[in-house]
């Protein structure tokens, strides 16, 4: 029974969510305040889980090497909660401030160290390999980054030869973004046909039961 | 007999790790034959008897790093590897202790500090210049940018709100950075042509910065009684819910002018082609390559990228910025001079390998292994 | 001062220290940066009760109006409860409210799942009218689009095969060879815009939430 | 007359989205619906998964790894029954692993479906390992013992009181492991177990990520690639037995040229309504 009854529910939010296809109506409506709800709840209870406690309590109360650090989180967390205090709540700007110095740095190094010299360092190609392909490859894949590059170039006017290996560059942008948009058709198509596929086979399975 | 040779051949090293914080040793086997099937590193230090299992060795590189917990740094251990072949087992010593240190500089990352030094003086002496001389600097056209006041002003003609839709990275990424910078943009006109504004939010951090970003915003309009704090929400921290949410929210409000800001997943194209069906104009950005194609799709403009990093220093047209970019281009400069010279060196170096003479080849392999 | 020097000071140092013990394996520097991930999620930990807060107000404020629709504030609420509720109950008797045998999974599964897998479904139909709307051959830039986009998608079922038997390769080819340059070339635009972004969030020059 | 057919593609061309909606959901859901089958032509990629797992003696054993959950579902899962189906033909034995929590009923489920189908017996033919947390650690350490990590099945019945589990304590007595992937895991049975152990490996992974994978298989680190949906359809015919896998090429197919339809027919308006503005 208790089988049947989660079938019908997962079914009916299925077909409840699809429902949006159509336009707005009360039954999506209800698929989506149940969603959001449930969803935000189910964050509350993660978060709890994996970062409070196996993050915060668990090595504090293990006593692990290094626990002392975390004095420093706790106290920009616990500024961040002066949020709800109007009269004081200009000191969450010092939490923020903190995750901001976190972010900039962190994607400083991350940007110069995990992507601008590997990517730099992939391009550096021999346009003659002695293999005609391989070495056309290797022309076309150098032609593209540059000529992308100086598409992003903002400081000057784009004319003259700037102008047009910019135009250059956005036809290549071009046909990345073809190539990318053509690629995950067929991912997204999977997707419907899996979901397709258990309704059909669970509307197959209600219809055995009964 | 097969054995001796083996014996005679294989050499094992055990060495400190570079570049690291110390406490590991690392275990490096030559001349192993082909056909090893399996080696096991074995470890032992001063006063102990016998030796312990360490661990596996690879079989394709031959290498191990020892970073158990017990190794401590500046004692000496001794290693001992087992290496497997169809028929036998052959242990061989390694021919000097290892000893773990921390290092102070990592040696492998010289080259992104050569690039960030010269990256950084690029901005800053272009900053400085800037300010020197404010005038002759210069900013390409982004109409993605120039038609936010139009988006707004239009939203504001039809009396609908403006929605403003934050991507999924927490403010540790730099789109969504670039993101506060066009809300605070955007939530200037709101104020400005007094019309609602919706700020949705996937991160609750987010979603607080957004709130000062837009409170700062009224204020320099003039008009900080109008700000409500109620008007920037945070949904839900689960993707789809988030998906479903925005959804559920624009087809209700039908807003007139849309903003997609931010580094967006696959749920790119079901917010954007949801945004259409309302008939709001919208101005995506992004920095998630993956997603740029559905935004060129289904938007009015769209931040292709760097474009909207670009975004503060367009839209607030100061010297310094404007420098910054400046110099941010001529980090580009600087890139492009590398991949040029590195590609001739290589072209050239590969033509007269053909013809017999390998010396360029070799200075190309050089650079390439510097980086 | 204290609301705008501070934080401008935080940010500065923040920045620094992560970048500078960036280049520094040695204890306790090298382990640096995974901390300040973990300081980060703690203090997302803290504001993730700012945010529901907002939700569940945002939500009350409806309710309390009457608004148009606001009975499904309620639906809302129930939702919620039921996930929080289960969590609760579950992580107490499991000690883990991610147990396999847990309410709190079974509601998962029979509640979130479908609604995650059906909302991700939906993709496949905007995805068609999205391309049936934009794909329109308007200038040369757009025509290039389209052509890949549509080489692409025919090279990867069976049917492509069928009508040329080198359909599967050039899409390979343009998978592999044609589009990484480009990529490639955003992606660094990317990376240099972000570096530079930094700087001028470590300098101060660039202050979103702050005058 | 003539006014009336520039009208009509004109219309098309601004045509309700919804009509595209009903009709791509038509065209994905009739070959689902009444079983229409694609034919499929086999990649070399998958015909060597095939051809490793066919020169397998028989009872040698297979590891199948499931890591992917519910969201990859559709395209991973008819590639676990398709490659079930050809190890119990050949009688193989089969130990299923997980990594991904959250696909442990699911894997499970798949298993037991294709087992019931040829009547093999629990614990003497397939046995599933159930899922521990640590990802690379677990792989690593299965490499001297899986006792170490795993002391009993999904179950919790003990190792050793598996007939089949008697004799297969690590990596050398794994024939081959077979990673259905969604996510990173890939990479790390590539980097890991295949360096360190020479472990003979195939994955299957999603479409979105076949490409990224092909460089393994290209340096021989992996001995077949099972790539989206195609990959299951081209498996399930090599086992001679087309099930899910031809039946959703059929839906992704027509889904496709549907498309393209629709694009051509877009652009048919663009141009005509272009031509009359021209014109006028």
């Amino acid at each position: 029974m208790i089988e049947a009854l989660s079938i019908w529910v997962a079914a009916g939010l299925t077909l409840a969510i699809m429902s949006f296809l159509y336009g707005d109506n009360p039954v999506y409506k209800f698929a989506e305040h149940l969603y959001v709800g449930y969803s935000a709840g189910y964050w509350l209870i993660y978060t709890w889980h994996f970062t409070i406690k196996l993050m915060v309590i668990q090595p504090i109360a293990e006593k692990q090497p290094g626990a002392l650090w975390l004095v420093i989180p706790l106290f920009f967390g616990a500024l961040m909660l002066t949020r709800w205090f109007p009269r004081i709540a200009w000191m969450s700007r010092w939490s923020i401030a903190f995750t901001v110095g976190i972010g900039a740095g962190l994607t400083l190094t991350g940007a110069v160290h995990g992507y601008i010299i590997p990517q730099v360092k992939a391009t550096i190609l021999p346009l003659w390999t002695g293999n005609g392909l391989t070495s056309f490859n290797n022309f076309v894949i150098v032609v593209g980054v540059i000529t992308t590059l100086i598409y992003f170039f903002f400081s000057k006017p784009h004319t003259g030869v700037l102008g047009k290996t910019s135009k250059v560059g956005i036809l290549f942008i071009m046909v990345a973004f073809g190539a990318s948009f053509g690629y995950t058709v067929m991912a997204r198509i999977s997707l419907l046909i899996g979901r397709l596929d258990f309704l059909w086979s669970s509307i197959l399975k209600l219809v055995h039961f009964f | 007999m097969i054995m001796f040779i083996l014996l005679s051949t294989i050499t094992v090293k055990a060495f400190d790790t570079p570049n690291d914080g110390g406490k590991s040793i690392t275990i490096k086997a030559y001349n192993v034959p082909e056909t090893v099937k399996k080696a096991l590193v074995y470890r032992k230090t001063e006063g102990d008897t016998t030796y312990t299992l360490a661990g596996v060795m690879s079989i394709l590189s031959y290498r191990f790093m020892d970073a158990d917990s017990t190794i401590k740094n500046g004692k000496p251990y001794y290693y001992r590897v087992d290496f497997y072949f169809p028929d036998t087992v052959i242990s061989v010593e390694a021919d000097s202790p290892g000893i773990a240190y921390a290092q102070w500089y990592d040696k492998t990352k010289t080259s992104s500090l050569i690039f960030l030094i010269v990256f950084s003086t690029f901005v800053l002496v272009f900053i400085q210049l800037a300010k020197k001389d404010p005038e002759g600097l210069y900013i390409r056209k982004i109409p993605a940018l120039d038609a936010i006041d139009e988006a707004v002003g239009r939203s504001t003609e039809l009396g609908k709100p403006t929605f403003f839709v934050h991507g999924l990275l927490g403010i540790t990424d730099a789109g969504t950075l670039a993101a506060l910078t066009i809300l605070r943009r955007v939530a200037k006109k709101v104020a400005e042509y007094d019309t609602p504004i919706l700020v949705t939010n996937y991160d609750p951090i987010v979603m607080t910065a957004s709130q000062e970003t837009v409170k700062q915003a009224y204020t320099e309009a003039g008009r900080p009684d109008a700000y409500n704090e109620k008007n920037i929400i945070y949904l839900t921290y689960e993707q789809f819910g988030y998906t479903a949410g925005v959804d559920g929210l624009m087809v209700r409000e039908k807003p007139g002018a849309i903003f997609l800001q931010g580094y967006f997943f696959a749920e790119s194209l079901i917010l954007a082609e949801t945004g259409h069906s309302v008939g709001a104009i919208q101005i995506a950005g992004t920095t998630a390559k993956e997603q740029l194609p559905f935004f060129v799709a289904a938007c009015d403009y769209v931040l292709i990228g760097e474009e909207m990093l670009a975004a503060s220093s367009y839209i607030g047209r100061e010297p310094v910025m404007l420098g910054s970019v400046k110099g941010s281009d001529w980090g580009k400069v600087f890139l492009l001079a590398i991949i040029g010279i590195g590609v001739a060196i290589g072209t050239i170096g590969s033509i007269l390998q053909s013809a017999g003479n390998g010396a360029l080849m070799n200075v190309f392999e050089k650079i390439l292994a510097f980086f | 001062m204290l609301k705008k020097q501070i934080p401008l000071a935080i940010t500065f140092i923040t920045g620094v220290i992560i970048v500078v013990t960036f280049f520094i394996p040695h204890p306790p520097f090298g382990r640096l940066q995974q901390d300040a991930l973990t300081w980060y999620s703690v203090i997302f930990g803290f504001t993730m009760l700012l945010g529901v807060d907002s939700l569940v107000k945002f939500h009350y404020t409806k309710l309390r109006r009457r608004e148009k629709g606001w009975w499904f504030s309620i639906v809302f609420y129930c939702g919620f409860l039921l996930s929080f509720i289960t969590g609760v109950i579950s992580e107490i008797r499991f000690g883990d409210a991610f147990n396999i045998n847990s309410s709190f999974m079974y509601f998962y599964n029979t509640i979130l799942v479908p609604l995650q897998s059906t909302m991700f479904a939906l993709l496949a139909f905007f995805i068609a009218s999205a391309s049936y709307r934009a794909f329109r051959a308007r200038n040369i830039d757009a025509t290039f689009l389209l052509v890949t986009a549509v080489i692409v998608m025919l090279g990867r079922v069976p049917v492509g095969y069928m009508l040329w038997h080198k359909l599967p390769d050039l899409t390979s080819w343009i998978l592999n060879v044609l589009q990484l340059g480009p990529m490639r070339g955003i992606m660094i635009g990317i990376s240099l815009g972000t570096v530079a972004m930094s700087l001028r969030l470590i300098l101060g020059i660039e202050r979103t939430y702050l005058s | 007359m003539n006014g009336e057919n520039i009208s009509f593609w004109e219309k098309l061309g601004k045509i309700d989205r919804r009509w595209i909606f009903l009709i791509i959901g038509l065209v994905v859901f009739i070959p689902i619906a009444f079983g229409l089958r694609m034919t499929v032509h086999v990649s070399p990629a998958v015909k060597s998964a095939y051809d490793t797992i066919n020169s397998l003696p028989e009872g040698s054993v297979v590891m199948i790894s499931i890591d992917y959950d519910a969201a990859s579902m559709p395209e991973l899962q008819p590639m676990l029954k398709a490659i079930l189906r050809h190890c119990f033909d050949k009688n193989l034995k089969v130990v299923l692993i997980n990594f991904w929590p959250l696909g442990l009923p699911i894997g499970n489920q798949g298993l037991e479906e294709v087992a019931r189908e040829y009547g093999k017996v629990y614990g003497v033919d397939y046995m599933n390992l159930g899922y521990r947390p640590g990802d690379i650690a677990v792989m690593l350490r299965m490499g001297t013992e899986i006792r170490s990590v795993f002391y009993g099945d999904i179950k919790g019945t003990p190792l050793d009181s598996l007939p089949m589990m008697k004799n297969i304590h690590n990596y050398d007595d794994i024939a081959v492991v077979v990673g259905l992937e969604a996510g990173s895991m890939g990479d790390a049975w590539v980097q890991y177990v295949n360096a360190r152990f020479k472990q003979d490996l195939i994955l299957g992974v999603t479409a979105v990520m076949a490409a990224g994978v092909y460089p393994y298989l290209q340096a021989g680190q992996i001995k077949g690639l099972i790539g989206g949906l195609k990959g299951a359809a081209e498996y399930e015919k090599l086992v001679n037995h087309p099930a899910f896998g031809h039946i959703g090429m059929a839906s992704q197919s027509w889904a496709h040229v549907t498309i393209i339809l629709f694009i051509i027919l877009g652009n048919i308006g663009y141009f005509m309504e272009r031509r009359r503005k021209r014109g006028l």
